[in-house]
Formats: C-alpha cells, sequence, structure tokens
C-alpha cells in the first residue's frame, strides 16, 4: 500500500498511465463513468434558495439572496442576476484569502456566457412593478472542495439553486415599500398556484428557467477521454473540453482552452455525445431533488 | 548529408515549417530555431535557414532580444560589482558573469578596475539555459586579442541579425564604404550592440546613421547610402566652415 | 510588527521580581502608573481628551455628526469607534502595518460598550442620542490616536475614550417641520454651547488588562513586563464594578479558576482608576466652568 | 446570398498584418481583419521580476488583454486566460527556464471576432520576437444565424454575431508546412487533414450537426489566415 | 459589464425578527435553556486539505480546511515556533443580510478569536518557521460562530496530524431576561443583555479563549461560566468521538483495501 502511495507521488504520470493503459482510472472508474453525484436542495436557510452539489469529491454550495432594486431606465421591467464564483480558500493547496482568483473570474465569466447565451433566467420574471421595481439575485457559488471538473458542479449547483427558488410574492405600496403581496382570492390563488406549480403557496411564485445547461469535462490523456477528471487526472491531462448541452442534446457551450494536443471531429463528437448522456443522468437527479424537495415542504407545511 | 538540406538552405521559413526528413545514418548538428519533432526537423522562428561549414544547420532569424550563446562576441555593461565577478548586462534574459580574473594578465593583486556603467567587449564563455552566461576579456588562448573595456565613444542598437552580417567576412559593404574615407573605431557584439568611437563626435554619428539604414540594403545600395551620407556632411562641414570665415570676417570688421 | 526583544536573563529578573511584589520601577502588581488627563485639546472636536499613562500617551476626539439609526434600534444614537496607529508611534506602523492593532483595538472598545437591544444597557445612554425617530439621530465618531507605545495601550485608550466622551458637549437640535409634512425636515444646530448636552458617562466602563506574570497577576504593564507575558485577560469594568466585557489575549491558555480570579483583581483595579478618573474629570470640568465664568 | 458588407457566407475579411511597429518591445504586430484590429507587443524573455512568475523548468507566459475603452472586467479575464493557454501549446518554453515572456494586446478597434483577432496578433508578434515555436496558431470566429434557413457565417461582424443564434471562437493549429518538396508527402502523415482544434469558445443553442459543421468551416477558415500568416513571416 | 451603472439593491425580509425567544422556559425551537442544539461533528471533508472538519450546531454550519504545516506566504521574521494563521469567511447568504465584498471587521474579528482559541492548544514548537493555515467558511450564520468555528477548527488540525496538547472546545452562553441560555441562536442573541464564549482545553481546564459583551455581575459571570463549561464539557465527548470514528472509519477502510489487494 504505501509503495503504491509513493510511487504515486514520486511518478505521478507514469501511475496514471498504468491505469490508463488498462482502461481504468485511479479511483476504480471505467474511463467514461462520471462519479456519483448528489444534490441537496435548501441546505441555507439565510439563503433565498441554496443547493449543495457533490460530484465525488467535488464540493460546491451555490446560494441565492433575493434584494430589491429600483427599476433600470433602460429595462424597466426587467430585474437583474449578477452571478460570482468564489474558490473558498479551504477548498484546495493553491488557493488564498483576498482577493478572487484567475481561476475563480474564469469560472464566474464561463457561468455567465453560459446563463446568458442560453437565455436560462428571462429577467422579466423578476419585475415587481414595472418601471418602479425588481428583484435583484445574487447568485454566489463556493466551492468547497476543488477536486476536479470545476464548472460541471458549479453549473450544477447553479441550476439547482435557481431551479428551487422561490420569490415572494410582493407589491409596492403607496409609499413606495415593498410589502407582502395580499392573500389573493381564490381564483387569482389558483391562477398563481397553476403558475408556480406549488401546491399551497400562493405567497411564492417559482421561476421558469428558458433551459436547463448540463456540463461534462473531459480530459485527454494518451488519446483517450477521461470523463469527468479529479483534481489529480487534470493536473496531468494533454487537454480538457468542456460540452454544455441542454435538456433537448442542443449544444449550449464547447469548451477547449489550449492544451498540448488539439482535438479531431471525432473528438468533439464523442465529448457531445457523452455530455448528451451525461445531462439526461443529471437532469433525473435534478428532478429527483425538487420532487423530494416539495415533498418535505408539503409535509412541514400544515394544511 | 549535407546535401539533404541543401536545397532548404537560403529559403525563408516559418515556425512550423518542415526542414527536412532526418537522415537515416549520421548526424545532424542543429541550431538555434530548428528542433527535432519526430522524425524530421521542423524550423521555430521565422528567418532564413543558414549552414554553417560544419553542417549545423540554423534559421537566422531578425531578432531584437538577445540569447546567449557560447564564442559569440558581446558588448555589456557593467550593473554589478562583487569581490569575484562582474555583473553583466548583455541584454539577455538574465545578467551575464564577467570573473575579474578573465582579463589578460590580471591577477588577485592587479585586476582591473571597472565601475557600474562601463562598457566592456568581451566573449561569451559559456552559456547555458540553467546557469548565468560567462563572459571573459581572453580568447580561448588566453590572450586580450581585442576584448577590453571601452573607454569613451557611444552604443547604437541594431538587430542580433544585422551585428551577425556587420561581423562577417569579407566585411560588410557598408563598413568597407565608411572604412575607406572616415577614420572611427568600431565594436560590434553579437547582441546587437555595436559600440563606436572617433576623433569627431560628427563622424560617430555619421557612422551610427549608415549603420542602422543598412539592414535591408544590398551591397550596391549600402555603398550609394555612405556615399550620399559623406557627400552631405562634407558639404555640411563646408557650409560650417564659410560661416565660421564669415563670423571671423565680421568681427575683424568690427 | 518588528518586536522589541527580550534576554532570558531580564524575562527571570521580572519574573523574580514580580513574586516579590515589587516591580522594576518600584510598583506592586496591582497599581497602576500614574495617570495624566487632559481634556478639551482639540477645540474642533465635540470632545476630546489625551491620556498618558506612564509613557502611553494616546488622543482620543470624539465627534458628533447628524446620521441615520440603526434599523434595528431606531430610538437610539449611534458611537463608532475607530484607532488610528500612527507611525510616529512605532515605525511598523507604517503602511499597513498598523491595521490589526488598530482593528484590535477599536472592536475592544465597541465591545464594551455593547448597548443590548434596548440600546441603554450600555455605558452610554444611546437613547437620549436619538433626534426623529427612526429618521436621525447622532453619530458619535470616537477616534483614537495613539502617540507612543509604552505598554498596556487598551487600558490607556479606554480611558482616554471615556474621558474624551465624558469631555463632549453634543449640539441641541431643532427639528424644523416644513409645510408639507412629507418634506423632510430641517434640522437646525445650536451652536450656544452653553445648551449643549453632556453626555452622562459615568456608567461607561474602562478596561484592565490583566496579565500573567510567573502565576501572578499584574495590571498596567510596561512594554517589557509585556514581553514576559504569554496569557492575559482584558476587563472592561465599569464605577459599579459589573464586568462589562472579556477578551483573552496572547497566546498561552490560563487556567478556569486562575481566570476567575484575573477578572477580580481587573475589578478591584478598576475601582481605583474610575476615581482617580473621575476626580481628574471633575477638576478640569470645573476649570473649564471657571474660564468660561 | 450575399451578407450585409458583400461578403460571400465564407469569406474573411480583409486581412492585414504589420510586423515590428514598436520599437521598445522585442517584438509586435498589428493584426487586422475588416473593422477589428489588434496590435500585440511581446517583452522578453527577460528574467522573472518574482519567484511566483518563475518557473525552473519552463519560461512563463504573461498575457494582458486590454480593451479599446472601459475597465478590465471577467470578460478580459477570460481573453487572457484563452490567449495564454493558446500560446503556452506552441511556446517552446523549455528553451528558455526561468524566464519571463511578457504579450500585451491591445484592441484598436472591434468590429466583432476580437478575441480571434488578438490570438491572431499575439501569434504574429511572438514570431516577430522569434520566440521558438513549434508551429503557428491562427484563430477565427464563426456565426450561426437563427431559423432553419440560417447560414454558417466565417469570421462575423459586431453586427452579424450580434443577430446571430449562436457564435464561436476557435484555433487550430496549421497543418504542418514543408519547405523541400520530397519531404511533404512525410508533413502530409503527421497532420493526416486532422481538424487540430486547440481552442474553443462558443455562445448560443447549437445542434451536435452545426456545432461540427461550424469547426470544420472554421477549420478552412484558419487555414487560409494561418497561411497569410506565414507569408507574413516569411518576409524578412 | 464595464461603464454599465449598477443600481444600489436592498435587502428585503418576509419575516421580522422575533421579540420574545423564550416563553415559559422553552426556547423558540423547543429547548430547554441549557439544552445544545443538534450537534453534528464530522473530520476528513476535504479531499485537498491536509485536515478539514464540517460543524452543524442547529442553522450553525461551518467548515473547516487546514493547509500545512507549510512554508508561510508571507515573509516573516525567523522564528522557532510555527505559526497558525486564521482566516474565517462568512459565506455572503450566510447572514440574514447579504455579507459584503472583502473582510468586514466581523470576520476579522472572527479571525483572531480563532486564533488566539487554538494557539495555546497546538505545539507550535513541533513545526518552527512553517505555518498551519487554517481557513473557515461558515456557510450558515445561525449563532454562535466564534465557538462552532473554533471547535471545528481544532478538530481539522487533529485531523491534519499537527500535534495538539489537547483539543480545543468552545461554545457560547447569552443572558437574556435574566435567563441564561447555553448554545444561543441568532435570534436569541440578538435579544441578549449579555453574551459569552468560552473556549477550553478540557483535560487542564484551560482557557485559551474567553470574550464576553454585555454587562455582567460578579456572580451571573460566575455562572455563565460555569454553565459554558458544562457545555465545553458535553462537547468535549462529542469532539472525541469525531475523532476516533474517523480512526475507525480509516482502518477500516485500510483493512478492506489490503483484502481487496490480497483478493
Amino acid at each position: 500500500m504505501l509503495q503504491a502511495d509513493a510511487f504515486q507521488r514520486l511518478y505521478p504520470d507514469k501511475y496514471l498511465t498504468k491505469f490508463i493503459e488498462q482502461g481504468v482510472r485511479p479511483d476504480g472508474r471505467p474511463l467514461s463513468l462520471a462519479r456519483a453525484t448528489s444534490i441537496g436542495l435548501g441546505v441555507v436557510s439565510t439563503a433565498d434558495a441554496s443547493a449543495l452539489v457533490k460530484i465525488g469529491s467535488t464540493t460546491v454550495l451555490a446560494g441565492v439572496k433575493c434584494e430589491v432594486m429600483p427599476a433600470v431606465a433602460d429595462a424597466p421591467d426587467e430585474g437583474r442576476l449578477t452571478l460570482q464564483v468564489e474558490l473558498a480558500p479551504l477548498c484546495c493547496s493553491s488557493a488564498r484569502p483576498g482577493r478572487p482568483s484567475e481561476a475563480a473570474a474564469l469560472l464566474t465569466e464561463q457561468l455567465e456566457g453560459l446563463l446568458e447565451g442560453a437565455g436560462v433566467v428571462d429577467r422579466r420574471q423578476l419585475c415587481i412593478d414595472p418601471g418602479k421595481a425588481a428583484w435583484a439575485l445574487y447568485v454566489d457559488v463556493y466551492v468547497l472542495d476543488a477536486d476536479g471538473s470545476l464548472q460541471d458542479a458549479c453549473l450544477l449547483a447553479v441550476l439547482a439553486a435557481l431551479s428551487s427558488l422561490q420569490l415572494h410574492a410582493v407589491t409596492l405600496d403607496d409609499a413606495g415599500n415593498i410589502q407582502k403581496a395580499a392573500v389573493p382570492d381564490a381564483g387569482a390563488a389558483a391562477a398563481a398556484a397553476a403558475a408556480a406549480a406549488v401546491p399551497g403557496s400562493p405567497q411564492l411564485r417559482r421561476l421558469s428557467l428558458g433551459c436547463q445547461p448540463v456540463s461534462l469535462t473531459c480530459g485527454v490523456y494518451l488519446g483517450r477521454l477521461l470523463v469527468d477528471p479529479t483534481a489529480e487526472e487534470e493536473a496531468l491531462l494533454e487537454a480538457q473540453l468542456t460540452a454544455t448541452v441542454d435538456a433537448e442534446g442542443g449544444i449550449l457551450g464547447f469548451y477547449k482552452a489550449g492544451g498540448s494536443v488539439t482535438a479531431s471531429q471525432q473528438r468533439v463528437q464523442q465529448c457531445v455525445e457523452a455530455a448528451k448522456l451525461r445531462s439526461k443522468e443529471v437532469q433525473g437527479l435534478l428532478q429527483q431533488a425538487l420532487d423530494q424537495a416539495a415533498a418535505a415542504a408539503a409535509a412541514a407545511a400544515p394544511s | 548529408m549535407a546535401a539533404v538540406a541543401e536545397q532548404t538552405v537560403g529559403k525563408s521559413v516559418c515556425p512550423g515549417d518542415v526542414l527536412m526528413s532526418l537522415p537515416e545514418t549520421g548526424v545532424v548538428r542543429i541550431g538555434g530555431g530548428v528542433q527535432q519533432e519526430g522524425e524530421v526537423l521542423v524550423a521555430t522562428k521565422a528567418g532564413v535557414v543558414q549552414q554553417a561549414k560544419g553542417g549545423k544547420l540554423w534559421v537566422e532569424a531578425r531578432q531584437k532580444r538577445y540569447i546567449p550563446s557560447p564564442e559569440d562576441v558581446v558588448v555589456g555593461r557593467i550593473t554589478d560589482k562583487h569581490s569575484e565577478n562582474y555583473g553583466v548586462d548583455v541584454g539577455g534574459p538574465f545578467r551575464a558573469l564577467l570573473p575579474v580574473l578573465a582579463f589578460e594578465g590580471a591577477t588577485k593583486r592587479n585586476r582591473p578596475s571597472l565601475q557600474p556603467g562601463d562598457l566592456v567587449y568581451c566573449r561569451v564563455e559559456t552559456a547555458h539555459r540553467d546557469l548565468e552566461a560567462q563572459l571573459s576579456c581572453m580568447d580561448a588562448a588566453g590572450k586580450a586579442s581585442g576584448f577590453a573595456h571601452l573607454k569613451g565613444g557611444m552604443v547604437v542598437e541594431v538587430s542580433t541579425t544585422l551585428a551577425r552580417s556587420l561581423l562577417s567576412r569579407p566585411p560588410a559593404a557598408v563598413l568597407s564604404a565608411l572604412g575607406r574615407s572616415l577614420q572611427f573605431e568600431l565594436a560590434v557584439g553579437q547582441n546587437g550592440r555595436v559600440w563606436l568611437d572617433a576623433p569627431s563626435p560628427a563622424t560617430v554619428i555619421l557612422v551610427a546613421n549608415a549603420i542602422q539604414s543598412s539592414e535591408f540594403l544590398s551591397a550596391a545600395q549600402q555603398e550609394a547610402l555612405v556615399a550620399a551620407l559623406l557627400k552631405g556632411s562634407s558639404a555640411a562641414a563646408t557650409r560650417r566652415q564659410q560661416q565660421q570665415q564669415q563670423q571671423q570676417q565680421q568681427q575683424g570688421d568690427e | 510588527m518588528a518586536a522589541p526583544l527580550i534576554s532570558q536573563g531580564e524575562v527571570e529578573w521580572i519574573t523574580a521580581g514580580v513574586s516579590y511584589n515589587t516591580r522594576n520601577d518600584g510598583r506592586k502588581r496591582e497599581d497602576f502608573r500614574h495617570l495624566k488627563v487632559q481634556l478639551g485639546m482639540l477645540a474642533q472636536a465635540t470632545g476630546s481628551a489625551r491620556v498618558q499613562l506612564g509613557e502611553t500617551d494616546v488622543i482620543v476626539g470624539v465627534k458628533a455628526e447628524i446620521g441615520v439609526p440603526d434599523a434595528d434600534r431606531p430610538d437610539c444614537g449611534r458611537i463608532v469607534f475607530g484607532v488610528e496607529c500612527s507611525p510616529v508611534a512605532s515605525p511598523a506602523f507604517r503602511g499597513r502595518g498598523g491595521d490589526e492593532l488598530s482593528s484590535e483595538l477599536a472592536r475592544a472598545l465597541e465591545r464594551s460598550m455593547y448597548p443590548g437591544p434596548s440600546g441603554r444597557g450600555g455605558g452610554i445612554d444611546l437613547s437620549v442620542l436619538s433626534i426623529v425617530s427612526g429618521k436621525t439621530c447622532w453619530v458619535l465618531h470616537v477616534d483614537a490616536l495613539l502617540l507612543n507605545i509604552g505598554g498596556n495601550l487598551h487600558d490607556a485608550v479606554s480611558a482616554a475614550a471615556q474621558a474624551a466622551l465624558a469631555d463632549a458637549k453634543v449640539p441641541k437640535v431643532q427639528v424644523v417641520q416644513g409645510e408639507d409634512p412629507s418634506d423632510e425636515p430641517d434640522y437646525e444646530v445650536d451652536d450656544d454651547p452653553s445648551e449643549a448636552m453632556r453626555l452622562d458617562a459615568s456608567g461607561m466602563p474602562i478596561c484592565i488588562t490583566v496579565s500573567l506574570i510567573g502565576g501572578h497577576c499584574v495590571v498596567d504593564l510596561t512594554v517589557q513586563e509585556e514581553l514576559c507575558s504569554a496569557a492575559a485577560m482584558q476587563v472592561a469594568v465599569d464605577a459599579s464594578g459589573g464586568v462589562c466585557g472579556i477578551t483573552k489575549r496572547r497566546q498561552k491558555g490560563i487556567e478556569a479558576s486562575l481566570a476567575m480570579e484575573m477578572i477580580e483583581v481587573a475589578q478591584r483595579a478598576a475601582a481605583q482608576l474610575h476615581t482617580a478618573l473621575s476626580s481628574s474629570l471633575a477638576e478640569q470640568q470645573g476649570q473649564q466652568q471657571m474660564a468660561v465664568g | 446570398m450575399e451578407r450585409a458588407d458583400g461578403r460571400r457566407p465564407g469569406e474573411i475579411r480583409i486581412v492585414r498584418c504589420e510586423r515590428g511597429l514598436l520599437s521598445r518591445a522585442d517584438g509586435s504586430a498589428q493584426w487586422t481583419q475588416g473593422g477589428t484590429s489588434c496590435l500585440a507587443s511581446v517583452a522578453g524573455p527577460t528574467q522573472a521580476p518574482t519567484s511566483a512568475k518563475e518557473d525552473a523548468e519552463r519560461a512563463t507566459l504573461e498575457v494582458v488583454f486590454k480593451p479599446r475603452a472601459g475597465l478590465v472586467g471577467s470578460t478580459e479575464k477570460q481573453y487572457e486566460a484563452l490567449i495564454r493557454r493558446s500560446c503556452e501549446a506552441v511556446i517552446l518554453a523549455a528553451l528558455h527556464p526561468r524566464t519571463l515572456i511578457q504579450v500585451v494586446v491591445q484592441v484598436v478597434s472591434d468590429d466583432g471576432g476580437v478575441l480571434a483577432c488578438a490570438l491572431n496578433a499575439a501569434c504574429a508578434a511572438l514570431v516577430d520576437a522569434a520566440v521558438p515555436l513549434r508551429t503557428l496558431c491562427a484563430a477565427v470566429s464563426m456565426a450561426q444565424e437563427a431559423g432553419p434557413e440560417g447560414q454558417l457565417l466565417l469570421d462575423p461582424s459586431a453586427a452579424e454575431a450580434a443577430a446571430a443564434a449562436a457564435v464561436g471562437t476557435f484555433a487550430y493549429l496549421p497543418l504542418l508546412h514543408s519547405v523541400s518538396e520530397e519531404v511533404s508527402a512525410a508533413g502530409d502523415s503527421i497532420s493526416g487533414g486532422d481538424l487540430q482544434l486547440l481552442t474553443s469558445l462558443t455562445r448560443g443553442r447549437l445542434t451536435s450537426d452545426q456545432l461540427l459543421d461550424m469547426v470544420e468551416a472554421g477549420r478552412q477558415g484558419a487555414d487560409r489566415l494561418a497561411a497569410f500568416m506565414q507569408q507574413a513571416a516569411r518576409q524578412v | 459589464m464595464a461603464g454599465q451603472r449598477e443600481a444600489q439593491s436592498v435587502p428585503w425580509f418576509a419575516d421580522e425578527r422575533p421579540a420574545e425567544v423564550i416563553a415559559d422556559g422553552v426556547r423558540l425551537d423547543g429547548r430547554s435553556l441549557e439544552e445544545f442544539r443538534n450537534v453534528f461533528l464530522k473530520t476528513g471533508v476535504i479531499s485537498q486539505a491536509s485536515g478539514s472538519a464540517y460543524a452543524e450546531f442547529g442553522h450553525t454550519k461551518v467548515m473547516v480546511g487546514v493547509y500545512g504545516p507549510r512554508q508561510s506566504e508571507r515573509r516573516v521574521e525567523y522564528s522557532e515556533q510555527g505559526r497558525i494563521n486564521v482566516d474565517v469567511k462568512l459565506a455572503s447568504f450566510a447572514t440574514r443580510q447579504r455579507g459584503i465584498f472583502g473582510q468586514s471587521p466581523e470576520e476579522r474579528e472572527l479571525s483572531a478569536g480563532v486564533q488566539a482559541a487554538l494557539e495555546a492548544a497546538a505545539d507550535l514548537a513541533s513545526f518552527p518557521k512553517a505555518s498551519a493555515d487554517v481557513y473557515v467558511l461558515v456557510l450558515e450564520a445561525g449563532g454562535g460562530e466564534l465557538g462552532v468555528a473554533a471547535t471545528a477548527a481544532a478538530l481539522a488540525l487533529a485531523d491534519a496530524g499537527i500535534e495538539l496538547f489537547d483539543i480545543v472546545v468552545a461554545c457560547s452562553v447569552s443572558r437574556v431576561d435574566g435567563c441564561l441560555l447555553l448554545d444561543p441562536s441568532t435570534d436569541e442573541s440578538f435579544r441578549e443583555q449579555g453574551g459569552l464564549v468560552l473556549a477550553l482545553l478540557p483535560t487542564s481546564n484551560e482557557v485559551t479563549q474567553l470574550v464576553s459583551r454585555g454587562r455582567w455581575s460578579g456572580s451571573q459571570l460566575r455562572e455563565g461560566l460555569e454553565l459554558a463549561m458544562g457545555g465545553c464539557a458535553q462537547l468535549e465527548s462529542a469532539a472525541r468521538q469525531c475523532l476516533k470514528d474517523a480512526v475507525v472509519a480509516a482502518a477500516a477502510k485500510q483493512r478492506q483495501q489490503q483484502q481487496q489487494a490480497q483478493a
């Protein structure tokens, strides 16, 4: 056992090569299998929505805080969504407290680009009173354990948090203060419930998302494709490809940042197909988590 | 072996261009700008393929940044002084070292006294990418043979390519043309620095201009350039003389 | 911060002295150095005080500004503490060198003045600083400037803060309602010093730092003595002996029963310091009144 | 089908490349594609100023991307990272250990495809500085028009990109070019007509087929740019 | 992004803070006065860290990663002793009002507080010149963060194999309307007249950190400290159990791997 440890530390590349040549990964997975994934919703009660996502050891916590902002002149019926990824200093040995690192800025930009480019959140849904007030959503993503494929985990955490977010039904009173909306009459309540699809909570409104992006990172090593690489593998990979797809199989992003090998047409195709498979699996997990959360909420609320 | 490379020598290449396949037997010596990539040799810099007499193949790139290489002659500037070495800026990525004893006849007691800022003409003794380059003011036989502290004069910067062509034999057309009609001292470093000195500052400036302008000119054009510059300067000199005479006359009149 | 150094021999000397209840300057373990207080030396400030405790020298200024109350306590004013470590005191304070110390000192002051949920529980009743409930109130900025470091900074800063607040004369404010009730009202500040409100600072706590040297409780340490102590308890005590804030300081742990003993020592020492401070304040305020009269 | 500026869908805007514009830099190049233009300068290899930027095994590459106006935000950080990682793939960094190579790309004007233009400018500047490179690298931007009849546009202008359903920027390594005829066969077998996709960044929604068409069409466009870059590099 | 003016947003709360936190000796969440919230402790939660721990006290959720001992990041003067650097950060959504960018005074104070609580427990001489970086992220601040963070950080140090004289356990006490509450929640400490946090080395009964606020009379303070010490004793057994469980789990895993290797 100890010898294997020492070998791994001294010759990490040879160690990985020995595994990959056999068609397995150091953690026992076949090359094309992503790690076990779990989604926990509503883990932080001070946040308006939150999701804890684990992909293997990689752990990411996303939280949403809703604040109220005055409407902006050039988009009077739109709210705002601000996203920020932070590599908490405890997540890996290279992260340090202080200003956000370059890696965090890149993840932020990647996720923002994906949400924007794919039209995930229609900002008109964030309107409270056109021309007067709107919701400002702050989505903050903390990487707690950085063990590879961070973009996949961060995007999933954001998607899960936004999917579970319920906005309070509020109105603007005459003095310009935000008030809880009066309990609507029966007809309106039914309409609201239908719109929100949350039975029994007319005070809350779900966001409807334009699409559900899921990304999958693949590594290239010795000419083979390693799905969902760990941090240990990432350090040695020749190149990394990240494909983001929606539930219908549309491609929302294809990302590759240099690397010592280039990608062929087949490689691109292979990665996209893997992402489509992964997307189905993850959509299922997310739906399961949402159903569980809804069931728990229904059980908690006295009917 | 040399024959294989023959058809590529003299051609302009850019990074990624395949220069030749590796011969099945024998050795190919490669210099700067050429790398082995599997079975072929590939250019890594944009420039002209050159081959030395020994068969060494390299790409002569028009380069400003100097990378030290053994046996190059360079013009360096002393940056710092230590008990055993001088630190010398030769324009490379790192400072080079010139041992205080690397001068002809230098001993522990009798050592040259150079100050930071001083210029030296010296030879690169060893250069390795992981170490600081070692310089020397002696040739391999331990003789000064022209290497020395450069006193007075001025330094102009040119590309490393031009510096190499100025050092070539027979001398570059621009230098022989200048040498025919002017008196000046010159030290050309392969690091792109040219040191000049002459009895009159006007000559120094003329030579500097001629050298800097000569880079992309043919031999004939260089001759013409020097001729034009000399004519301009002699015309200027005549004019100046006339003015001086006039002034003297005026003073005399008063 | 480049800490001054001390030799092992000096440590042993000081420790032995403390165990015989005799310190280098002749004091006993629970004696303070001479406390010198000067009030009202900053003419521009609402209140100010300079405190010299042995070689330690601190100036505190209080500036009253009209601001907005906390949403959680609409009927109360606010006190904001700040400490500036001047490079005059130590070259280590250049740049951001003093940031850590100044934040530590400011937070200790703030904690000792914790007003409780009502706003009246702290050393100063914050409700007197209210102007219009939920809209406007006085915000007192209490800013300390360290001029010289001669040991026991915390206690000196806290004494100076109390003196400066006692010296503060908060001007009277008249709220002039506009014609339309929805308009923002105007505030007229009365410049007449005789009309101004004095704060009742008698309930304010002062910090006493009790340090352990060789297992003995010692107060008011000099710089040298501080180097001999590995554990200390900083206790804010008000005039009636109530404990208004504790912070354990320095590296080593303290046995629990000893910790209780240290708090008692602090209460005893605080009683002395309160008497000294209040007599000094009364005297100077009397002089000021005479001067005005 | 003509585009607003009269180009065909697979046509690149007029390309210009000027080298050696900046006297203080070790190498520089201005790369212009239609209304988009970037000026890149290279300094180095120089001694790394801090040990944090020093690698005992290879040269460190530092890229600064300066937009034409405004502050540097996270988009610029992403561009910097993509340019850096793409250039790292071609620079023979092991030849100059412990040194720093700095690339600064200044956007002169932006009419779409600024990342691709910046990458090309950076590569041309590295060639000008004679930093040893494995090969050249060329980048293009692409746009997929919306709708079932939507066309694939090479090198879109800003207006075309804004109207498109999806846009992408792709960098490729060009096929190895042989100067001597006899080894050209060997050269071809090395590259084998492969896509050689080095860097990819897309935005918006595409089908799988559209993505594959896009990278393939991009490859052809990049080959033309690479040929132009080679030509510019060979001019001494 | 650049150039676009950001309109200021303000927080809005659906619910007010409760005005009364105790009724007939029962607290809002149904606890009795001297009862802890549900406590969950676990070590080894971060794969990349030298040592890590997660602590959950009711709604207070804290994660700690320890890196090192490693070369000091900042150039510090030579010292025979190692250093413990603590950085405590609150997630922006951890509090009722969204946190600000950059280190807040509260985070700075928490960092200093945790650092003091740990320094007396670690054998600093065992890693001269090096530093152990303790990074704490408060995922949710549900009250008593300093105590929870100090307890979790000590577990993480132990998990990292840093030599400790003893573990550190810490807990908080609030005084609300004359009642002493063990392990207060945010709503409770918001209504407190006095509060204190005590960190102990349980074996030697040594205080490594004591922080109090509000006015306490001598007898109140003694009672409060006694309650806190009692709380620490309860936590001690939980903390020790957590470390034992981790050792047992690690041993079981190793055995399993050996069996696999043999098979």
